[in-house]
């Protein structure tokens, strides 16, 4: 019981799914869009136990005085501040209440509501910068990693130093008096579309057989990992 | 009990499964579909070809500036509402169309207004309509001094009706019914007890060597399982090797940490973290803040994720499932703390940051292969095996059409036009996979 | 432990502290490294060129949010430079909701140094509209029915310069800067069905998928990331249209160092691993 | 512990360059700008090591991150989805009729993802499955088709464009060999060991071609901020 009801499920809305793909008919369109708003409602719902697992968390912290246990404040604060702000003051468009205070107040938001100026000028920002982070780490990742230390290595350091080297003018001019062919941004072009788009494309086939078959394991009650083990 | 045995009782109450699979029967629809899948590739382009045919003949008195053999029929393989006006424009060698007015009415004769305009290099409306209504269609062209050329004739009479078939994707379909026949030949040929290989994956064999090591060191082990949801299928692949690693690490009564980005993820890791304790026997060692949500904000969760990753530690990272330009902030991070890493998604983009920066990476399929490979489930076993026959497939066609394009060019060469056979069955393959 | 042997060992901080000063420098003290001018940017180039003083004019979308910005502002600076400086007239128009914000602030950028243009005489910023592929469409055949008004709600009929201006036959040249796949559809639409003539300003990493469109024509030329734009604003500079901060360069230059000392620590990597091999393997020797 | 005294200078004399800018530029007027930029240097003070500003970031972008989240959840799915359909708008009353599957289709994922909330309790908690199993059944069934279309046709379609040139000799090489490394069934020795290894070796090109192309997006990413912290920010340059 505890097992066939979510297996029937999962099998049923899998066929259904996989059978409305063939069917350009408006019923089948409009069932479509009414499976991804039922989904949407569900993870909504979910995200009640998201929120409730990170609160716990913090609040738990807080309680037992682990280490770094006043950062945890910082989490609930902001959390709390910007939740309320988005649910009160309105999302994207502003609500009753902000439009009031815009105008009892002589606010200037640009960006409609107050919680879109938190994501402007907080989450945007930090975002960005975590985003950037990369730079760093790519030259770090590339300094400790392409060593020549074997054949597949060698390969991996070669290809890797040809692009970077084609991608900065220093490079085109090394090559600027050889033939065409032999100009580096043309051999980099070249290594981008032949072998690695051939490596790429024996990828994604291997793993789009990989995806059907587990997409199909799953419809068919085969693999069940995702229940948890049990009855 | 072993896997085997969980596994054998509860297969047993799968109806579709008897049908499917035990049932002898199904070979044979399984050989019905071989053959005719080339029937019914042909059968479609037979159909293209008698649909062309029946087609308006052409109109000889062109009249100047005017379009040409307009035809009005219903859009294929759409939800209805929408028919397509198609008609051939005039010589225009000054320069002076700006693009062509359709007109629609009800009434062979009379009635007709203007429903649109396109501009001068198309030959093609869709037009919205009420479906089940018939409808006449005329066109004329607008010059750039805003003139009108007479109207083209009028175009035989059009209804628009929804499909309850694709045929643009018949081979989808008989790919997918193909696929589905092998998974099921060989799932129930592995069921009868056959032993099936499966090769070296040098990831995966790390695995328990890494989940050892960190139980020795008395240090958690941190498992992402991808940023993705649960739609995405590498998140599930993750999710169904989350299982054996949070097992192993209940026997050794360790921690694990499986920080979240997704909230149905969360709660599904949290289930299978819960169960492999109770399966390992372990059920008072979990713990639910085990796995817990972080946040859904890509960069939030990686600032997060590096901050336990320098805090609590951990020896052992696991990155598995879908990542995206993240990956190397955390594999960089987790480097730096000097903790083993083991890493594997089909993000074929970041691949290249994992095996960088982890001391073993799980490339693309091999992750899909990771649940059959960790658990040696013969079903599961068995589906490896159809992805095998897959490719194969797709390797034998590549073969063929190279041998069959060098045969092509030599006749090339030698008579200039090459083999009007040959060039028939390249293109019939390159048809098959229309997307 | 001999030299070879620390630097195999070298903390990553020193990585992180080279890239930053790689990228630091070149902003407080321009380097002016050389650009050479490939073809698809002076392609474009040459089609704004074409583009006739107070006459019909250059349409730019500027469909990409801030998270390209670093690539892709520079390039609409440089073609709204090149044309207030050459009188050419220029149209602006957002088909995504954040490329409004975008091209308003391209033209707060630029404008100072113009006071003689003047919106609806010069310019004409006409907002954003939702729907992209049918918003290009309707534009082939009258743009005020998608855009009665302009981005400040002036309405379209009553600004001078589109008075003769109303599809895209009365557009000289468009420009899409985007990072995203909506260059593709002014191919599909604007291209295809109007022939209007197309070029694209795009990010270093989708200029690759571009390329093939550029050989059949269907883009009559490209600016690919931030040195495509450096090149553009190198071929403004040397006609003289302009003495403004020339952001690309300045980036450009900034992306070359950091490149080079990348590669540079690769090559000195590679040999500390050669060199700290042989040296383990002369030390096993002598003890052995 | 000589290095960490250079890293600790150059770190220093970063900040010096910053502070020295800060009182020759033009700083911005802005507060949201300042909190910006401050932010900014919190983040990057984690190259360096783990410290209290990084912590501070940390949990601060993570807290503002989950309250975005919830507001827009509220918004586009209690609100839009559930709240006004079902006692606004009322779309399962069409022309003063009551209409049933309207109603159902509010009802319906309503009620499973309350059966989310059914892990609070004991007993029940094995009702979570079923919407679960929704959403893995529902997700891998769309994905079946789509993955045949976007996975397997569309690369094989562009594969089966041969052309005679030594270019589309190496692509059909190197998908097929590619295509035989990721082959389970069978041990990789003899000719299926050897047509695998040259499968890595195209993988490892394939690799290094992507990571050598992706520096340059990356160091841009970094110019972005640096052009925030110089321009917008300090106001040092122009």
């Amino acid at each position: 019981m505890r097992r066939k009801i979510p297996l029937t499920i999962a099998f049923v809305f899998g066929i259904v799914m996989i059978i409305q793909f063939f069917i350009p008919h408006p019923v089948s369109r409009d069932f479509y869009q009414t499976m991804l708003d039922w989904r949407i409602i569900v993870i909504a719902f979910t995200y009640i136990l998201a929120v409730s697992s990170l609160i716990r968390i913090h609040i738990n912290k807080v309680r037992r005085k682990k280490t770094g246990w006043g950062f945890s404040y910082v989490t609930l604060i902001s959390l709390t501040v910007t939740a309320v702000v988005g649910v009160i003051g309105g999302c994207f468009q502003p609500t009753q209440i902000t439009t009031w205070l815009i105008e009892h107040f002589n606010w200037q938001i640009e960006q409609r509501t107050v919680l879109m100026v938190i994501f402007t000028y907080i989450q945007i920002p930090m975002g960005a910068t975590m985003f950037s982070l990369l730079a760093f780490f790519i030259a770090s990742a590339a300094f400790r990693a392409f060593k020549a230390r074997n054949l597949t290595a060698i390969i991996l350091l070669l290809t890797a130093f040809v692009v970077m080297l084609g991608r900065v003018p220093i490079g085109e001019l090394i090559t600027k008096r050889l033939p065409e062919v032999l100009q580096l941004q043309n051999i980099v072009e070249w290594i981008l579309n032949y072998p690695n788009m051939a490596a790429q494309r024996g990828i994604l086939m291997g793993v789009g057989l990989g995806m059907m078959a587990t997409a199909l394991k799953i419809i068919l009650g085969i693999e069940r990992g995702y229940l948890g083990g049990g009855d | 009990m072993t896997d085997r045995l969980i596994f054998d009782r509860i297969n047993r109450w799968i109806i579709w499964e008897r049908i499917f699979v035990r049932n002898r029967a199904f070979k044979a629809i399984f050989l019905i579909f071989l053959f005719l899948f080339p029937y019914l590739i042909f059968a479609q382009e037979g159909m293209e070809e008698a649909e062309q045919n029946t087609l308006a003949p052409p109109d000889t008195i062109a009249e100047i500036l005017s379009p040409t053999e307009i035809k009005a029929s219903d859009t294929p393989n759409d939800a209805g509402e929408n028919i397509t006006v198609q008609w051939k424009s005039p010589e225009d060698e000054v320069g002076v169309i700006v693009g062509y007015e359709i007109f629609r009415s009800e009434e062979k004769e009379t009635g007709f207004e203007i429903t649109g305009f396109v501009g001068k290099a198309t030959e093609e409306f869709k037009n919205r309509t009420q479906d089940g209504v018939e409808y006449y269609y005329k066109v004329r062209t607008k010059t750039k001094d805003a003139k009108f050329s007479p109207f083209s004739e009028v175009s035989l009479v059009a209804v628009s009706r929804p499909q309850f078939f694709h045929t643009g994707r018949i081979n989808v379909l008989v790919a997918v019914l193909v696929f589905v026949s092998l998974l099921m030949f060989f799932v129930s040929t592995a069921k009868k007890g056959k032993s099936l290989f499966i090769r070296r994956i040098a990831g995966l064999d790390a695995l328990d060597e890494a989940v050892g090591r960190a139980t020795e060191m008395g240090k958690p082990i941190l498992y992402v399982p991808g940023l993705s949801s649960m739609s995405d299928v590498a998140t599930i692949a993750s999710i169904n090797i989350l299982g054996p690693v949070a097992k192993k690490v209940a026997e050794y009564e360790s921690t694990i940490l499986v920080p979240n980005r997704d909230p149905i993820v969360m709660t599904v890791a949290r289930q299978v973290v819960k169960e492999s304790f109770l399966e390992a026997g372990k059920p008072d060692a979990f713990n639910e803040d085990m796995v817990f949500f972080l946040t859904d904000s890509q960069f939030g969760y990686a600032a997060a994720v590096d901050g336990i990753m320098v805090r609590e530690k951990p020896a052992t990272n696991l990155f598995l499932g879908m990542f995206w330009a993240e990956s190397l902030i955390l594999a960089e991070t987790g480097n730096m703390t000097g903790a083993i890493q083991i890493a594997g998604t089909d993000a074929v983009a970041q691949l290249p940051f994992f095996v960088t920066a982890c001391d073993y990476t799980i490339i693309g399929e091999e992750l899909y292969a990771a649940s059959a490979y960790l658990s040696r489930t013969p079903v599961l076993v068995g589906s490896l095996k159809a992805q095998d026959m897959g490719k194969a497939v797709l390797i034998i066609i590549m073969i063929a059409m190279f041998l069959l394009a060098i045969v092509n060019a030599v006749f090339f060469i030698a008579t200039d036009t090459g083999n009007a056979f040959l060039s028939r069955i390249i293109s019939f393959f390159q048809g098959l996979f229309k997307v | 432990m001999g030299f070879w042997e620390k630097v195999m060992r070298l903390d990553r901080r020193w990585v992180f502290f080279l890239i930053a000063l790689a990228v630091l420098i070149p902003f407080l003290k321009p380097l002016r490294l050389p650009i050479s001018v490939t073809k698809p940017v002076k392609d474009i180039f040459d089609e704004v060129e074409k583009v006739p003083p107070e006459g019909p004019p250059l349409l730019i979308g500027t469909d990409y949010a801030p998270s390209t910005a670093p690539e892709l502002d520079p390039m609409l600076y440089a073609l709204l430079r090149h044309c207030f400086a050459t009188k050419r007239r220029v149209m602006l128009v957002a088909l995504y909701p954040q490329g409004a914000g975008m091209a308003q602030a391209g033209l707060d950028n630029v404008l100072p140094e113009f006071p003689e243009v003047k919106s609806g005489m010069d310019y004409v910023f006409l907002g954003y509209q939702p729907g992209i592929g049918s918003v290009i469409l309707q534009m082939g055949e009258e743009i005020r029915r998608v855009f009665p008004t302009d981005a400040y709600g002036v309405s379209l009929d009553s600004l001078p310069m589109m008075e003769y201006i109303h599809n895209y036959d009365d557009i000289a040249f468009m420009m899409d800067l985007s990072g995203s796949s909506v260059p593709m559809l002014w191919v599909m639409y604007a291209g295809a069905r109007y022939e209007q003539r197309i070029g694209v300003g795009t990010t270093a990493v989708s200029a690759a998928q571009y390329y093939p469109f550029l050989n059949t024509g269907q883009f009559k030329g490209m600016l690919g990331g931030l040195k495509g734009a450096a090149e553009y604003e190198k071929l403004i500079k040397k006609k003289g249209y302009t003495e403004a901060r020339k952001v690309a360069t300045i980036g450009m230059d900034a992306q070359s160092i950091a490149h080079l000392v990348i590669l540079f620590l690769i090559i000195i990597g590679n040999i500390a691993f050669f060199a700290s091999k042989s040296h383990r393997k002369k030390t096993k020797l002598t003890s052995g | 512990m000589k290095e960490r005294k250079g890293l600790i200078i150059g770190s220093v004399i970063l900040l010096i360059i910053f502070i020295g800018m800060l009182i020759k530029g033009e700083p911005s007027k802005s507060i949201l700008v300042w909190i910006a930029a401050l932010l900014t240097l919190f983040i990057y003070s984690f190259l360096y090591r783990d410290n209290i500003f990084y912590k501070f970031a940390e949990h601060l972008f993570v807290g503002v991150s989950v309250g975005y989240g919830i507001s827009v959840y509220w918004q586009n799915a209690f609100i839009r989805k559930v709240f006004d359909p079902l006692f606004i708008t009322k779309t399962y009353i069409v022309d003063g009729q009551f209409h049933l599957w309207p109603l159902l289709a509010i009802v319906i994922p309503t009620l499973m993802g309350l059966l989310m909330l059914s892990i609070f309790t004991k007993k029940q908690a094995w009702l979570i499955r079923i919407p679960i199993a929704f959403v893995v059944g529902m997700s891998a069934g769309i994905s079946v088709p789509s993955t045949f279309q976007a996975y397997i046709f569309e690369h094989t379609k562009n594969t089966l464009y041969i052309t005679l040139s030594i270019s589309s000799f190496i692509m059909i090489v190197g998908v097929i060999t590619t295509l035989v490394y990721f082959f389970f069934s069978k041990e990789h020795k003899g000719l299926l060991g050897k047509t695998a290894n040259i499968g890595i070796w195209f993988i490892m090109i394939a690799f290094g071609a992507s990571f050598g192309y992706t520096v340059m997006a990356r160091i841009s990413l970094l110019i972005g901020r640096m052009n925030f912290l110089l321009y917008d920010w300090l106001g040092v340059i122009k």
